[in-house]
């Protein structure tokens, strides 16, 4: 039972429950079923673009660009669904593929010209921006056929698609990275790079899938976040990689590599989907929330590295032999 | 100034020639003295900041924060004002403000080894949400007149001030690096920090004060922009954090820390301004200015890696070929 | 090396600069690059708070028209964020530019105030549309209606809605933006004479972001259970407010008002998750502009209860320099397919 | 060449940058073997199971034949698939993976694009079973100690089923327990028809385990004997009769005045009740094995590891020294082990790695640097080491290994220091800086400075320290003056023969 307690998932659910427990005596509101659902519907997108940023951060890697990554996708989904005879599967083709185009992008410049994943990212993140605007020249994309729209509130079997096709992400995840040898080699080459490719992992390979895979997922979150929205601005999801990457290491994924859980993550993103929407309903000005989140974030990160130095600080021992005395026999 | 031996600076100077006589071509208004001195102008309030970025680049960190500092010192001048009724108050508390931010990311990144990206990361939000909760998310315009001289005025005819107070930051910063013992040993802790303390170089005392300088710098920064549109808001500066580090980037600064110069910083940043500035002048749309920043970029970026892309093409050939 | 790596930048940066010269002629609403000065054409530029917006682009869109047939030059240009900064560095360029009539939607009064002044120094004939700068700075403001009107106008809008009585909140594009916090006042002016029982419980800003205001509305519905209406006070917040009442399907529970542009609303209306859309026949202000903008370039000043082909009559306030083009157009379920912007 | 050997190698040498690590070394390992490799540090031991292990390739000529077969091993992984395994001290596997995971990573068997976890966990437990021990394979591998984790390379190594399982210092940092549980693991493997190529320093521990021995120095073959054919004294003979003859240099005088005396020095897990003094214009030479607490201690007085008791007492008063920047204040300096990572900033100029501990005395009156009075001392100590090439704007990481270890050197000349503390101060450097650098160092004493060098190799030690300390297993074991001393005494002390 002690070492569920010390691990870190554990620490962050309380965490969570503190907090929501402290909103609900505020605003009783709280813990209404409804506003419960409002929380994970209105952070589904944060939810799945989660599950991609923590492979990316598992590979010590960082993706800046997926905010303009969704804007991107997110437009040419929409453009897409307005053609006339289109169905849910060219969205969900076209989403995808723009998604892993514009990951393999990345995938490539990072592995393959060795560039610092932080550097390439800003760059690209400003040339799909650009690209994005130029070719709509700002036009939002609006009045979205209602197939499309109801993708996002309608239930199958009393449960919403948004959080089916959440759940599908998480599954399809979890599967690759339990049980697939390229889901461990993520975290081998987060791990140990230097002996990654001693024991025969491609690592050029797994950051580009990574990256790729990052991209799909935003494709699949711009599918959603069109729906939900019925005009799509082509400056959707600017400076929303700042929360996607919150998320992630809030839910302790370590920056350096080799540490992350899917779990964790998802408990990132349901302390700031808790944390938003606590703020408005205990009726605090909005701008706490920035605040708050800024300084959730800082803690978070904070205790992780003076834990991990003290679990550093026992390692480092050279064991000495009790028994040899001072000036001892030969 | 430092000699243009470096072969970066050179290339990067010979590419922002190129960039100007482009220009001039495109649009006749371009090689104008006022134009150009507009150009100087529009650049040193992110000038400002690149610098306090270079250094923190240099000890391989980064500071993703220096926009909200820049915003909350706004705010901080001009409530400061409200309250003191002196400028000159007002203006040393912003900048006191700056350099307590700046500390904040200096103990967590020095004292407690939180990594740069996160420290900065957390920062960024925290510093922008105490400037939206002071100003109440409201732009404070109740200035005096004074207060817009460093950002419209003017000097020895039409130079701008803020373009002087760039130039003598950045010539003050160069200095700094190059001359002075922290600036040798920013160079030390970003090229081998293990061998640093080995020299018995005080790292943490280093980076404090580096981003100490970066906070100051965000904070002057604050002030200028807030002078020139003569209101205080709490998201002045957010749209030049990007900015400040693609240009330090493409002066040639290493990412991974060790190398870079202010020099180069400088180039990086009035390639970024002039790329603009054009683009406004012959019409070009301001989505295109974007896509060709992050494309200056990765241009840059693929050219200095050009040697370790040239060795996998080869293999791939030998691999796949013969 | 250091040779092949210097020829590698160059070939680069030609790259570049074609491509540069490419986006300077292919991008549709910038003219050639500006031979306005060599044709003796007068060059017009028009710089919104943010390009890219529906409704300024629709304005731009208006004002293009009639550019042609004044034979202008028209330049469309303007910051990618509503950013105050940013707009002052492009008035900047445009003065460099020496343009004849600069046409401009301040994000911020005070902000665009300095760089106009230096325009008309520079012989440049200054106007403001939409949104206006300190008065001195410009020598005309087209505004669509007053802010007065406006502000009454929506507060009984909402009064209509509500029955009278109740809570209702507001939802604007971003606190800081001036023009919204003048029609606050007057909203609240206008509630405090006529409706007494009406209370406004709170302000909530959207920051020009669909996405915020669709979760600001959601969660404005939670906080305040009996809260009746919303008055959603920009292109982006309606549409944003619109489409959260209907996820909520609390359509005719709570009521909507607000500033949208007809396209924008077209659904909502018809849906009844928003009752009404309040605006101003866009493309007419874009046209005024550009026909006030020959006015002043001919040097006739405009006179009150003047006729203007296509927009009619409008009112002309000599102390402040001011056009007014009229009421405000309310658009509802009936009459939103007669407008298409 | 009967069957049973396993593994043979011939003529196989080595060359890095110049120096010939290995020089036609040949080793043979019959099946089932349990094979001591002994030699002095940077006798090459492990440059040839880097050879063997496919981590470098050796310099043409060089013969391996596995099974009586000539094969060519042209990475880590290829050496695994023919039977090599490696086991290093640091253990170079996954801390953030699962036990079962570390054993079957990259074994094609069971290691497949879809995993089979149940495969993977019998795989795994039937290994470590073989090893002979019990660990849970869905434990981390980072919350292991030490030892469990040797035994999860070990049965990594023989789920890949590896007829030679290669293990580097293994019982180094093990408990005495836990090196009797390594010696039944070695037993294990014996009976497993598995033989063991192990490298020690330990005399109880070759002469418990091994049943053959090769002995390597500087890089040459020297012998190999059944373990019976040979005793300890007549190992250690073998192990140390250096050719190589320092000029073995005395003390012109010997100050009275104490700089440095140490006190009950003890820090748990690192060294323990150390106690010497340091007296002006003399030399200790500190000397005994990896792991045996040196450069702990060294680390300690020099203010980069904190001591949890005792005292540090210089020039009469007691000091505590919480970091290197109070050190260099009290007048201490530091030549470090690893010279690449710890002594030099590789990308800056030799002029600058001199001058950045005393930067601050170089400013002139505006805080700035002075450039001229900084190059001028740098030229000086340059001269006066003799560096070559003499420029001082060339990039440190472009000399050699000599030059750059002189550099260091000059950079804690430049703090004129009371004490200089030097940790393997000859490593990697050719013979003729050798012994440059050792009669620099005399010169220091005799100018005035207290020096402590700590080194491995005997004949250094007996050539340049007055006063000698051996170290094993975190304590001094014994203190021999100079002219008493003989390779063999000491090395018999350090190894606790």
């Amino acid at each position: 039972m002690n070492d569920l307690l010390k691990k870190r998932e554990f620490v962050m659910f309380m965490m969570l429950m503190v907090i929501s427990i402290c909103i609900s005596l505020i605003t009783p509101t709280f813990l209404t079923p409804s506003n419960l659902l409002s929380i994970v519907m209105n952070n589904i997108i944060l939810a799945i673009m989660a599950m991609g940023m923590t492979l990316v951060i598992v590979t010590s890697g960082i993706d800046v660009s997926v905010g303009s990554q969704l804007g991107f996708a997110a437009i040419f989904v929409g453009l897409v669904a307005l053609i006339p005879g289109s169905n849910i599967l060219t969205v969900l083709a076209v989403g995808i593929v723009s998604g892993i185009v514009l990951g393999l992008l990345n995938g490539i410049l990072i592995a393959g010209a060795e560039i610092p994943a932080i550097v390439v990212t800003l760059g690209t993140m400003n040339i799909f921006r650009g690209s994005l605007l130029l070719y709509t020249n700002g036009k939002w994309v609006t009045a979205l056929p209602a197939w499309y729209t109801s993708l996002y509130n309608t239930s199958v079997m009393g449960i919403p698609i948004p959080i089916i096709i959440l759940l599908l992400v998480i599954g399809v995840t979890y599967f690759i990275t339990q049980h697939t040898r390229l889901g461990r080699s993520i975290y081998a080459l987060g791990g140990n790079p230097a002996i990654a490719s001693r024991v025969g992992i491609n690592t050029g390979m797994v950051t580009m899938f990574v990256f790729a895979y990052m991209g799909a997922l935003t494709g699949i979150a711009s599918i959603l976040y069109g729906a939900q929205l019925a005009t799509i601005d082509p400056n959707a999801g600017t400076s929303f990689e700042l929360m996607v990457i919150s998320a992630v290491v809030i839910g302790g994924a370590n920056v350096l590599g080799g540490s992350g859980s899917l779990l964790g993550s998802l408990i990132g993103v349901l302390i700031l989907g808790v944390l938003q929407n606590g703020i408005i309903l205990m009726r605090i000005e909005p701008y706490w929330q920035n605040v708050v989140v800024g300084l959730t974030l800082i803690t978070a990160v904070t205790l992780d590295v003076v834990n991990n130095r003290k679990k550093e600080e026992r390692k480092k021992v050279i064991y000495v032999a009790e028994e040899v005395k001072a000036g001892g026999s030969v | 100034m430092i000699g243009i031996k470096r072969s970066h600076e050179l290339i990067l100077l010979l590419f922002f020639s190129g960039l100007i006589i482009i220009m001039s071509l495109l649009s006749p208004s371009f090689l104008t003295i006022d134009n150009l001195l507009s150009v100087t102008q529009q650049m040193s309030e992110f000038g400002i900041l690149a610098l306090g970025v270079t250094v923190i680049i240099i000890t391989s960190g980064i500071d993703l924060s220096v926009g909200s500092i820049a915003g909350l010192t706004t705010i901080v001048i001009a409530m400061s004002y409200g309250w003191s009724g002196s400028l000159v108050a007002a203006i040393l508390l912003g900048i006191l403000a700056g350099a307590l931010c700046g500390a904040f990311n200096g103990v967590l990144i020095a004292k407690i080894g939180v990594p740069p990206i996160l420290v900065t990361l957390g920062t960024m939000t925290f510093f922008n949400g105490i400037a939206l909760v002071l100003s109440k998310g409201n732009a404070i315009s109740d200035l005096p007149e004074e207060f817009y001289f460093v950002g419209q005025g003017y000097l020895f005819g039409n130079v701008p001030v803020q373009t002087l107070i760039f130039l003598v930051l950045a010539i003050l910063t160069s200095l700094l690096l190059s001359k002075t013992p922290w600036g040798r040993r920013v160079y030390a802790v970003g090229n081998n920090s293990v061998a640093a303390v080995f020299s018995g170089v005080q790292v943490d005392k280093v980076l404090l004060y580096v981003y100490i300088f970066a906070g100051i710098m965000s904070a002057i920064s604050g002030w200028i922009i807030s002078s020139r549109v003569s209101t205080a808001r709490a998201d002045l500066g957010a749209v030049y954090v990007m900015q400040s580090i693609a240009a330090t980037v493409l002066g040639g600064t290493n990412i991974a820390g060790g190398s870079g110069t202010i020099f180069g910083t400088v180039i990086g940043v009035s390639v970024f301004a002039v790329l603009a500035n054009g683009l406004n002048l012959i019409g070009v749309s301001p989505f295109a200015q974007n896509l060709l920043m992050g494309l200056a970029l990765i241009v840059v970026l693929l050219i200095n890696n050009v040697s370790i892309i040239k060795r996998k093409i080869a293999i791939f050939i030998k691999l796949n070929f013969n | 090396m250091k040779a092949k790596k210097t020829v590698t930048m160059l070939l680069v940066f030609m790259f570049i600069a074609l491509l540069l010269t490419g986006c300077g002629s292919s991008s549709s609403n910038a003219p050639k690059a500006d031979s306005g000065a060599k044709t003796g054409k007068k060059v017009v530029a028009m710089v919104p708070k943010v390009i890219g917006s529906p409704y300024f682009d629709t304005c731009a869109e208006g004002a293009k028209k009639v550019a042609a047939e004044f034979g202008f030059e028209f330049l469309y240009t303007g910051p990618t964020s509503a950013d105050a900064a940013q707009q002052v560095n492009i008035i900047q360029d445009l003065i460099n530019k020496k343009v004849d009539v600069l046409i401009v939607a301040a994000n911020d009064a005070q902000s665009v105030a300095p760089a106009l002044k230096k325009a008309k120094a520079a012989g440049i004939k200054v106007m403001t549309y939409d949104a206006d700068s300190t008065p001195d700075a410009r020598d005309l403001f087209i505004n669509q209606t007053t802010p007065e009107i406006l502000g009454r106008h929506i507060m009984d809008n909402v009064a209509k809605e509500i029955g009278g009585s109740g809570e209702y909140a507001i939802l604007t594009a971003s606190l800081t933006a001036s023009n919204q916090n003048v029609w606050i006042k007057w909203m609240k002016e206008q509630q405090a004479a006529k409706y007494p029982n009406i209370t406004l419980v709170t302000i909530a800003p959207s920051e020009e972001d669909q996405q915020k205001a669709f979760a600001q509305t959601q969660n404005l519905v939670k906080a305040y259970p009996n809260l009746k209406g919303i008055a959603a006070l920009s292109t982006v917040a309606e549409p944003g407010a619109a489409q959260a009442i209907e996820q909520l399907n609390v359509i005719g529970k709570i009521k909507l008002v607000g500033l949208a542009t007809p396209n924008g609303m077209r659904q909502y209306l018809k849906s009844g998750a928003a009752q009404s859309a309040t605006l101003w026949d866009v493309g007419k202000l874009g046209y005024l502009s550009m026909y006030m903008a020959k006015q002043l370039l001919d040097g006739k000043t405009p006179t009150d209860g003047m006729e203007v082909p296509t927009v009619g009559k409008v009112a002309y306030k000599a102390d402040n320099k001011e056009i007014i083009m009229g009421e405000p157009l309310d658009f509802t379920k009936e009459n939103v397919d007669t407008f298409n912007f | 060449m009967t069957s049973d050997y396993i593994v043979q190698l011939k003529h196989v040498s080595k060359t890095f940058s110049g120096i010939k690590a290995l020089d036609d070394v040949s080793l043979d390992i019959k099946r089932g073997e349990v094979h001591a490799l002994v030699g002095e540090n940077g006798a090459g031991k492990s440059t040839l199971i880097k050879v063997l292990s496919g981590v470098h390739f050796p310099d043409d000529g060089a013969e391996i034949y596995i099974n009586n077969e000539k094969v060519i091993i042209r990475n880590p992984m290829d050496a695994i698939r023919k039977g090599i395994s490696v086991i290093y001290q640091d253990i170079s596997l996954f801390p953030n993976l699962t036990v079962a995971e570390n054993i079957c990573i990259g074994n094609d068997e069971v290691w497949k694009r879809k995993l089979n976890w149940s495969q993977i966990q019998q795989l795994a437990e039937c290994a470590i079973a073989k090893v002979g021990a019990a660990i849970d394979p869905y434990m981390m591998l980072k919350d292991l100690n030490l030892a469990s984790q040797q035994i999860v390379a070990i049965a990594r190594a023989i789920s890949f089923n590896a007829s030679l399982i290669i293990m580097d210092e293994p019982t180094s940092t093990l408990s005495s327990g836990e090196v009797e549980n390594l010696y039944q693991i070695i037993d294990n493997l014996r009976k497993n028809n598995i033989a063991v190529l192990f490298i020690s320093h330990k005399f109880d521990e070759i002469y418990h385990v091994a049943t053959r021995v090769t002995i390597l120095r500087d890089g040459k073959f020297i012998a190999a004997h059944d373990i019976q054919d040979v005793d300890r004294p007549e190992l250690i003979r073998l192990m140390v009769g250096r050719d190589v003859e320092y000029i073995s240099m005395n003390a012109e005088k010997i100050w009275d005045e104490e700089v440095l005396k140490v006190n009950h020095l003890s820090k748990k897990g690192n060294f323990r009740d150390i106690s010497f003094t340091l007296r002006k214009g003399e030399i200790i030479g500190i000397t005994g094995l990896v792991g045996s607490g040196r450069s702990e201690l060294a680390k300690a007085i020099f203010g980069l590891n904190k001591p949890d008791s005792g005292e540090i007492i210089l020039n009469g008063s007691a000091v505590t020294i919480a970091s290197s920047n109070d050190a260099v204040q009290y007048g201490i300096g530091y030549v470090p082990e690893n010279r690449q990572l710890e002594g030099l900033i590789g990308k800056s100029s030799v002029c600058q790695n001199i001058t950045l501990s005393i930067l601050n005395s170089l400013c002139n009156s505006y805080k700035c640097v002075d450039v001229t009075k900084e190059r001028q001392l740098a030229q000086e100590y340059i001269e006066k080491l003799d560096v070559r090439p003499t420029e001082l704007d060339k990039l440190v990481g472009q000399l050699s290994g000599g030059n750059q270890q002189k550099v260091v050197l000059a950079k804690w000349l430049v703090t004129n220091p009371k004490i200089l503390i030097m940790d393997e101060p000859t490593s990697g450097v050719d013979i003729g800086a050798k012994i440059e650098i050792h009669k620099v160092l005399r010169q220091l004493a005799n100018n005035g400075i207290g020096v402590i060098v700590i080194s491995s190799e005997l004949p250094e030690i007996l050539a340049v320290s007055d006063k000698i300390l051996i170290m094993r297993q975190g304590s001094i074991v014994s203190v021999i003056d100079k002219n008493l001393a003989t390779q063999e005494a000491i090395l018999a002390k350090a190894l606790g023969a």
